[in-house]
């Protein structure tokens, strides 16, 4: 068992609807400390994305669309970073119509990689990518979906709690990183939202 | 204060059609906006950035400054599929110099761009608008954001690539502007962004701050209600104080209203800005007063510098044809 | 929301020593303010009026607009001292176009001013703006008080005196050109006189206001968030509705904002607009989107239509030099 | 015993007290109807007139001189009115240094003429002129100040409340004057309230 097209379009579903339903509370989290609209950028992101769900089998190819709905769809770094994901993941899944388990880490680690070299940040600057990168170290090999999904998301939710007190280092946020400390970093809280419901999915579809 | 709107979802493609109702030299393709009539031959300038900052940044795709403009949801960059369709419709095959403001979102997006059209040969250069010294040290000048000081780089952008200047002459030019300039804002109450239920901050009655970002970002100080006097020392003082490359005793002097701030105010500061800066023997000898780069319906108002030689005076005072440029 | 400002009585004066910085083409003597360098020969236009709505009325003057202002204070008319001062200055032997808006006060103190020049020999006529359709039934259209179709007046008005034409036929012109001029506003939210407590009315969240004056008079309804299309689809009814002499079928559509609301959302209405003239058969050839006539920070806006033929097209297209006027 | 310009002195400083007192009652009323400025218009004026009495004991010089101070001072309607009113005393008064109370109703008339005639408005339309229409038949003939001051205030006071109920029939009010009944005119509202401290004065310097 692995990743398929079809368990992709059902987490993007509830993707969609979790996005929808945090909406208000990430906008609040980025106005603490950005521009307010974390929440609404990745509502409509992922609207859009559940509004062209690939047709195609292929890993690959289906990522590559996801890819192009993204680019096309919204311009936030938070947007942007998902592009450079799905284009990460289009390349080396090519052809494939599943992906084992086991080796979701390391293609994650690849999306690490590309989003801390397209983005400029660094592990530690409390971002999405801290996040994903605890999730890639958690998960690595794992290849029981419900295991892997589980472990994924308490390396989501101890990495929340584990930024929760340093400042953040990005943006305009680092000019007044005092009073970050204290607060959830707005990616983060997204990335931790929308995981909780795509792993949902996968459970009930594993 | 009720916005006169449609839908959120639809603010920004209807105020695109607009803008292109109103002037017929400008195309549109999606959110990618071109001057089709009227451009120039050479380098082309692209810009890009979020909507809610009219005229910055699609107001200003005319003659004399830049050739397109890739066109985000308000507070939000352009997508990476609009800024390349914004650089392959620009390029008429001597490069295209990508000219914005420095926020993260925006360069992933231009550079993302940049990587794809290269692969059909169309070359980039990008220079970054860095003038708000509210958004970082002297020492982390490089990581500062954009700010009104952006449409006097598009000046000169469009004066340097109009008078012919290959790719790397124009790119050098307006870096070397942007070396040149700095700018500072202040806010006196809040906007709220199409669809949300209201302002993402609060400003109390009579409350002001200095340093706040176009979108709202915390700024150096909050406080109650200081004179317009003491307001111009302080950001002339501050503006002075950041450390240009080498300053020259003739600026640019830019106020601009963030929106709902009247240009009689802008004027009653820029009458003590202007003598604050005689006492330092620098001269003003382009003011610009107006609405070049909002936040919607915020209030305050933003004041940009650019030290002047002969060179960058003359690129700025160079014939152009923008109706939101007037100076 | 703070005023940058020092103190509520030196609003005015600070706000025109701002002003003549800016602009050296400008010479003022008290609440007079004139176009000492690059003005016209033959007949002056001279206007007048409060300030806070700037750039009406006194940023007009200006090259192809007109030569002289009288400044009143904040929503107050021109003292009759000033009117005088302002004529005297602005003569140029040719007589003097009084033009300025239909209120009451403004009316009384041009009057009595041009009865004094005349002692002197100073030939004055007056033509009204009476462009605003909510402050007055068609019947009593000659009642009605003038907003933002002012702008298109002058222009009309310093492009017939430009052309050489006498006193006698600058007036007509103007007068035929008010005739054929019709504006209506609507308001988002309020603002405040400088050293008041607060607004004089209050517009709750979300709420508008079709037909208010520009300093918060009463208008027709008061509502709840109207979309844009439907309140450009009442705005356009309720001016086309109104009748005119000869009514063509191009006009000049001006969208002003009164202060606080941004140009994205007057572009939103204007292509709404636009496209309800065009299923009547009526070309836009001249739009103008921005702030001509502002309530300092109120929200809102009004739209302005001069029916044109091809006289008024060529007078409204004539070269002109006034830094807030770009169409 | 008539009015002198010492007396004018007097009566204008009371004035310039009361009107700072009103300003915000004058506000208050004219934003109910017109621009709701009413009140800071009457302070500067008087303020400006208090800050520029006449020297000379010549009474038409010295309202020529308070005329050209009005006329520099203000712009609104009221303000020019009130020059207008100055201007028309200005020219019988020439050359005299008091005038006879029992003619001041007289010159009244002609300043309420000259004020229906410069401002277009006509007598019940519900202005200041109105109010003073009232006073000048009010006190024709009467030479005791007290008396004249005390039936003047009277007029004013039954002038105001005569009027509260009927509509406005100018300027911009007269779009809605179903909402102005029930209201005080602005410019009777502050006639009457400068009135009364004139009153005061010359009745304790009669
Ligand atoms: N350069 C970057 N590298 C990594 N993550 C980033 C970067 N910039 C932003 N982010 C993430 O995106 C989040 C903000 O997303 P969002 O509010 O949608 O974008 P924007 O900052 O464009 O308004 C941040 O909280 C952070 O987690
Ligand atoms: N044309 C006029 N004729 C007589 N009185 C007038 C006229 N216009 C205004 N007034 C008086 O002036 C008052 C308004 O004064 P004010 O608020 O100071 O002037 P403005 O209307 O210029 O704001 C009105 O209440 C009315 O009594
Ligand atoms: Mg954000
Ligand atoms: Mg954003
Ligand atoms: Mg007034
Ligand atoms: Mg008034």
């Amino acid at each position: 068992m692995g990743l398929t097209v079809s368990a992709l379009n059902a987490a993007i579903d509830r993707a969609a609807a979790a996005a929808r339903e945090a909406e208000a509370e990430l906008n609040a989290a980025d106005a603490r400390m950005g521009d307010g609209d974390t929440g609404v950028t990745v509502r409509r992101l992922f609207d859009a994305l559940a509004g062209a769900k690939p047709e195609d089998r292929d890993l690959g190819d289906a990522f590559a669309a996801l890819a192009r709905t993204c680019s096309g769809a919204t311009g936030s770094s938070l947007g942007t970073l998902v592009t450079v994901a799905m284009m990460t993941l289009a390349k080396p899944l090519k052809g494939k119509e599943e992906l084992p388990w086991a080796e979701l880490s390391d293609h994650l680690a690849d999306v690490r990689d590309r989003m801390l070299a397209r983005g400029g940040a660094e592990l530690g600057d409390k971002t999405m990518v801290d996040m994903l990168d605890a999730i890639v170290t958690a998960t690595r090999g794992i290849d029981d979906p419900a295991r892997l999904g589980q472990v994924a998301m308490d390396a989501a939710s101890e990495t929340l709690a584990a930024f929760r007190d340093r400042p953040n280092r990005i943006g305009r946020a680092r000019m007044f990183a005092d009073r970050t400390v204290g607060q959830d970093d707005p990616g983060m809280l997204a990335l931790h939202r929308l995981l909780t419901a795509t792993v949902a999915t996968e459970a009930s579809d594993a | 204060m009720a916005k006169v709107m449609n839908t959120a979802d639809a603010y920004v493609d209807e105020l695109l059609d607009g803008l292109i109702l109103t002037d017929p030299r400008l195309t549109r393709d999606g959110r990618a906006v071109t001057l089709a009539k009227g451009g120039r031959d050479g380098v082309a300038i692209v810009s890009g950035g979020g909507s809610g900052h009219f005229p910055l940044f699609v107001g200003y795709t005319a003659p004399g400054f830049i050739d397109g403009c890739a066109v985000g949801d308000v507070f939000a960059g352009p997508s990476v599929a609009s800024c390349e369709a914004t650089i392959r419709a620009a390029d008429k095959g001597q490069g295209v110099l990508l000219l914005y403001g420095n926020y993260g979102g925006d360069r992933m997006n231009f550079d993302m761009a940049a990587e794809m059209v290269d692969l059909d040969g169309i070359r980039c250069e990008t220079v970054l608008g860095t003038d708000d010294i509210a958004s970082g040290s002297p020492e982390e000048a490089a990581k500062r954001r954009g700010v009104a000081g952006l449409v006097l780089l598009y000046k000169i952008a469009g004066a340097a690539a109009d008078r012919g200047d290959d790719l790397d002459a124009v790119a050098a030019t307006t870096r070397d502007a942007a070396a040149h300039t700095r700018s500072i804002g202040m806010a006196t109450s809040a906007c709220t962004i199409p669809g949300a239920a209201g302002p993402s901050f609060e400003l109390g009655k009579g409350e002001m701050e200095l340093g706040m970002g176009i979108h709202g970002e915390p700024g150096i100080w909050r406080d109650t209600l200081r004179s317009a006097d003491d307001l111009a020392d302080e950001m002339i003082q501050r503006l002075l104080a950041d450390p240009v490359p080498a300053p020259t005793k003739r600026v640019a002097l830019m106020l601009n209203s963030l929106g709902a701030t009247p240009l009689e105010e802008l004027l009653i500061l820029y009458r003590r800005a202007a003598a604050k800066l005689k006492e330092q023997g620098i001269d003003v000898v382009l003011p610009a007063v107006g609405h070049f780069a909002t936040s919607m319906e915020m209030g305050g108002l933003s004041m940009s510098m650019m030290y002047l030689d002969d060179a960058r005076e003359a690129l700025l005072r160079a014939p152009s044809d923008c109706r939101y440029w007037k100076v």
